[in-house]
């Protein structure tokens, strides 16, 4: 039973699946049941994973840059309320602007190799991270600020002794927003004009009418997702496990 | 210290006016207030939260280089003191006149040993009692640290994050990062009271060697402690401010002297005696 | 009244002109039927949702009927809207690119639909080049942009209708080079298509009629028909519309129910020499001309 | 200088745009200026206000919405471990996937009408309400549980009384996040087979190469989304002020 | 109560053992173990965190009925021995027995007053106090609510957070919802250490009038508190547990009475000259 645990969400996913299938009547052409897909993803299997590369590389590099950047820009903010009043607007702005708004500007600035798209994925990942770690940068604890106040700290000093891991969960917590948006980052990135990976992957099969293709493609997007999402968690719960030693 | 002291110490008998041996003045003082020289204390004036009056108008000073301990019933005010004075009083409004005796600002002078231990849970002991060196960007000196843990009965818990302690040890290490904080004013809000009896003895004697000298205010509830350890012993009750003796001996006292005892005893029954239900008006006149 | 779901294969345009003209003129109330005209964002949906019977007709491309019904999709061609492809490979009338041959090491920009692969390798057949001598860039939704501010050379799946006009009007004159001169076979780029199981042939032959009527109108009123559709919605009256409209007008289907099978059967065999699909599906299988002498005696309110 | 304070981002938003066209030229046929955006929104103004309204009112019921379901997921998945396990990675998974292999499955359910869109919203807006909210509650301080325990309340109302109040601010947190999302979630539901909305007029004003009505579509929606930004600020400010009187 | 009660209590003199006043008890008790009649407690084992062992074989019982105070050094082990009986030592692993002398399992019928008060800092002092019912599902009664206010002298703070509170304010809220909890075991954690001397008399006198008849386990470290309230007094030390005499009167005595002043002197001598360091190894027997 315990063996199985991991796998149910596996199973339940297929259940779920199939049902959905039976249940509605949906027609393959919409979506093809889990064994057809299951048939594409093995007759497709190279083209796939050579796909799946690249997207695995673009949501690893998106998601680093965009913790790294989550985490600088939040500090920055933290640390200058005029910074927060302008630039925070400007940020909203852009988790508001759609895609295809966006994307001729960024070929135009980045080209068509993977600048653009990890731009693009950079756009929709950071911004959890940043707004997450902000809000909870903003909310130390008064005592505990007062008591820094009386010790004579303030400035980056106060920030990087006391706001910065007393705001280690809303990081984390940011964090682990960002590693389930890393996937549609680097896909929406690819949509930007791309030659490889998943993204387009699934463009093109969805263009051919190939929707078990488009559903094979899917499903590694899926699986990439979570045990992303699964590993951030891991890593989150053993960071804050670790900081109460 | 010759410096002119405004308050009703003088007056009194049975205090001692020596100047205090002053470790911490620099050899060639600036000219002006020596920013290392105890200064003492003043706060006059009254407290409010939003409509409400905290306290009524009061007069406290506190004497420079002597240790003053401040008794009263519970929620008079006695932390909302020494929150004003270390600059932290958020919410509250005062109307008066506050700080140093010296007139220089008391920002940077003061060490504060809150009423709760505020240690930081993701730091070890031994870094909890480095954090304000940190924070003012001086170089930790983790020896010393250790060395003040060791002081304090906690040696081989430097490791431990707050989490795995005891609710005294906790206390303790709050106290040891109070005293190497080395300010020439020290707030102490309770600081021993979560400490069993030999602990607290052994802990009173250490603050009292290691700031010997400095300004110190000392809230506390023990009238034996303040029997033990005060220079200068305020209480404060919803009708005022008013001054009790302390024995004559040089503080601090050993327990079980019988100065201290019947000090302490003094103490007590005042303390039982007074009237500790909140006034309907504030008495107008401070100090008695 | 007899209710129907006709699903566009974008947001309505010009290229509507014939559904928009009958449903706002009438006739589609005379015919006896109350059509809702449905406008989605991507192209792919429509012929899926007729597939599936959530809409009774959708318009979409002879092209992609072809992969469809190729990968099973139950769907065929009942009727005809534009009966010329539109389609083309364009590139900036300043540009390097005079000639096919000029595209040797250039960037080409595509917008996935499906098609295009195979239809540039066939224009580039004629100059004596192959798809390695290029290189293709996804542009997705930004063709004319792309082209116009030089990050391709040559985009195609470009409607010499639309993104003709659109360079017009930017400022910068575009040449189109057109497929069907370059060895690709001439085809109907819009269609509508229904699930043959599902529909209802009398409500699809009262429903090719009106518009064909609509499509008369047009040819006998154009600059009222041009009222008439650019009071359909307020976003649709504007200058690039205008242009694109007069373009579109001559490439209307006159017979919108008649079906050339010389065109089904010459573009099945060019998909299956590109490998876009494997064997080929006999015309029957790909579109049917409705006969409403067949139907109409039936009863019509159907389901 | 008070009063120039709340115009202080959008005069930097206008200098930068302004900046960013001059310095690399951008063309206007990807990134018109300022001036002739603001000249396609004046001569579009009735066009784009009716548009407006209706992204306004999704906007809002998406929100609405998205944060009632994202409250009642939250809760439900910290109540059971089992849940969590079985239900997580299929919300992960939801946000993974792109809008166009989406799409269809969700017409074919809920139709051409109101319900696609509303759905394909809110399966946007919901997820980091869910998300930083079930993350907070499954952070309650261990010693209130504790003490909780010894006072033998358990199971659901421990949620109510003790572990949903603790998790306000990661459920204020998750609010900020999905107002900043909830534009973007509207106008990705347009997408949904919609003849109405923002994302409706800019995705036409894309496929037609009106690149100014699509940038004065997108500034209403800037603006949309910054007035909603700031009012859940306020609100979160508000609401957290208050509950410690 | 006629049970038999397995500890060295029945052997000592000056212990009254007289059945407690059972306040609590049904008019017509359920055959078996009694829920609502305070039964005795027993700890008998050893702790450990990780590979460190807190306390060694020990063996603690406590009367049913009784008051019973637990004083000892800080760090030796109190908080943890109420953690244990309440069953929330998280992280403590216990090799022992442990649990209610009855046999019936403890849950629901201990209250705990923690070390740290634990209100909610988002409730008034008034839903603080009725959390528990609250918790339990139990219509909360705001009237006795209250009331308890009024008697922990907090009338008209009822109203308040957390925040707006002193530190013994809020140690009075937490005291009031430890007694409103009304059960027959009560832990009690330096439940009046942050109070001044006046008011920690009455809370005194409020506790024990409340408890009366309940079983009591009492941390302190204030030895005129143990000699005014323990009907036993335990000591805890790093050798183990001892048992201390306390004063013959019945608890609660007057604080000033003769007898409770020279128990206090007593009992401040022992904790003064008793072994507080960590030994190196803990003496194996329990109880002296
Ligand atoms: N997680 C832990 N890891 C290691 N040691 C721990 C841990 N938690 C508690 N301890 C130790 O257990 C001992 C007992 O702690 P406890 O809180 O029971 O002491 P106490 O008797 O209540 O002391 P005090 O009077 O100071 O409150 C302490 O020495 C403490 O350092
Ligand atoms: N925000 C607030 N609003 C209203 N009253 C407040 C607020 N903060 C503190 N008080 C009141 O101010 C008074 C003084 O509080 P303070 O903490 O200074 O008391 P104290 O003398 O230190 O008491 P204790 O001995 O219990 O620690 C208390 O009666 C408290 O209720
Ligand atoms: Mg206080
Ligand atoms: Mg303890």
């Amino acid at each position: 039973m315990k063996a199985l645990r991991p796998a149910l969400p596996l199973l339940l996913g297929l259940v779920l699946w199939q049902g959905a299938v039976w249940l509605w009547q949906v027609p393959s052409f919409i979506l093809p049941g889990p064994v057809r897909v299951a048939a594409a993803l093995v007759d497709n299997a190279g083209l796939i994973a050579g796909h799946a590369a690249v997207t695995g590389l673009e949501v690893a590099l998106g998601l680093g840059l965009g913790a790294v950047l989550g985490w600088l820009s939040a500090v920055a903010l933290a640390l200058s309320p005029a910074a927060r009043g302008a630039i925070g607007p400007i940020l909203v702005f852009t988790q508001a602007v759609p895609v295809f708004a966006l994307a001729p500007i960024l070929t135009l600035w980045f080209g068509y190799g993977l600048g653009s798209k990890v731009a693009m994925a950079l756009l929709i990942i950071y911004f959890p991270v940043t707004s997450s770690f902000l809000d909870a940068l903003l909310q130390t604890p008064a005592p505990w600020l007062a008591q820094a106040r009386v010790m004579g700290g303030g400035g980056w000093r106060q920030m990087w002794y006391l706001r910065i891991p007393a705001a280690l969960p809303g990081f984390l917590s940011g964090l682990k927003l960002a590693a389930v948006y890393a996937p549609i980052g680097a896909v929406i990135g690819e949509w930007v004009g791309a030659s490889r990976g998943l993204g387009y992957l699934m463009l093109l099969a969805n263009g051919r009418a190939k929707t078990d293709l488009m559903f094979a493609a899917l499903v590694v997007l899926a699986v990439l997702a979570i045990a992303l999402h699964r590993a951030v968690d891991h890593l989150a719960a053993a960071a804050l496990r670790r900081r109460f030693g | 210290m010759p410096r002119a002291w405004p308050g009703p110490y003088g007056q009194r008998a049975g205090v001692d006016r020596t100047d205090p041996p002053c470790i911490l003045r620099p050899e060639n003082g600036p000219v002006g207030p020596d920013r290392r020289a105890p200064p003492g204390l003043r706060l006059r004036g009254r407290a409010r939260v939003g409509a409400q009056t905290l306290f009524g108008p009061l007069d406290l000073a506190v004497a420079p280089g002597r240790w003053t301990c401040l008794l009263g019933p519970s929620g008079v005010g006695k932390s909302t003191f020494l929150h004003l004075l270390a600059g932290i009083a958020d919410g509250i409004s005062f109307a008066g006149d506050l700080g140093a005796a010296d007139g220089a600002p008391l920002a940077g002078r003061v060490a504060l040993m809150a009423q709760a231990d505020m240690l930081l849970p993701w730091l070890t002991a031994r870094d909890n009692l480095l954090i304000g060196a940190r924070l003012r960007g001086e170089t930790p000196d983790t020896r010393a640290a250790e060395a003040m843990l060791e002081r304090v009965g906690l040696s081989g818990m430097a490791a431990r994050k707050p989490r795995a302690l005891s609710g005294g040890q906790r206390q303790r290490v709050a106290l040891a990062r109070t005293l190497i904080e080395d300010r020439p004013v020290v707030l102490l809000d309770e600081p021993f009271s979560a400490l069993d009896i030999a602990t607290r003895v052994r802990m009173q004697d250490l603050a009292a060697a290691l700031l010997r000298g400095r300004t110190i205010l000392h809230v506390t509830h023990d009238p034996a402690e303040a029997a033990r350890l005060g220079d200068h012993i305020l209480l404060l009750t919803h009708r005022g401010l008013t001054e009790l003796a302390p024995p004559r001996a040089p503080a601090p006292r050993p327990p079980d002297a019988p100065e201290t005892l019947e000090a302490t005893g003094a103490l007590t029954r005042h303390l039982l005696a007074c009237e500790c239900q909140p006034a309907a008006a504030p008495s107008a006149e401070g100090l008695t | 009244q007899d209710e129907m779901t006709v699903a566009l294969d974008w947001f309505v345009n010009p290229d509507h002109g014939p559904i928009i003209l009958a449903e706002e003129l009438g006739y589609f109330e005379d015919a006896g039927l109350d059509v809702e005209i449905v406008a989605p964002a991507d192209p792919a949906d429509p012929p899926k949702m007729a597939a599936a019977g959530r809409a009774d007709l959708a318009v979409s491309y002879q092209p992609q009927l072809h992969l469809q019904v190729a990968e099973g999709v139950p769907l065929q061609r009942v009727g005809t809207l534009i009966a010329s492809p539109l389609n083309c490979l364009l590139v900036r009338d300043d540009g390097p690119v005079a000639d096919l041959s000029d595209l040797e090491g250039r960037k080409i920009g595509f917008s996935i639909a499906g098609v295009e692969e195979a239809m540039l390798a066939a224009m580039l057949r004629g100059a004596d080049l192959t798809l390695d001598d290029v290189e293709l860039v996804n542009v997705n939704f930004a063709l004319s942009p792309a082209l116009m501010a030089g990050q391709v050379d040559a985009v195609i799946g470009a409607f010499r209708n639309f993104e003709l006009n659109q360079m017009k009007i930017e400022g910068v004159a575009g040449r189109c080079f057109y497929p069907e001169e370059h060895g690709v076979p001439i085809y109907d780029e819009l269609i509508y298509v229904a699930n043959p199981e599902l529909m209802d042939p009398d409500r699809v032959a009262r429903f090719l009629a009106a518009t064909e009527k609509a499509r008369h109108y047009m040819l006998n009123h154009p600059d009222k028909a041009w009222e008439v559709f650019a009071g359909y919605a307020g976003e649709l009256d504007d200058d690039l519309n205008r242009a694109a409209w007069a373009d579109t007008l001559p490439r209307f289907a006159l017979r919108p129910a008649a079906l050339d099978r010389g065109r089904y059967v010459r573009f099945e065999a060019f998909l299956e020499g590109a490998g876009l699909v494997t064997g080929t599906r006999p015309v029957s299988g790909l579109a049917i001309e409705i006969d409403p002498a067949l139907s109409a005696p039936q009863e019509g309110a159907g389901e």
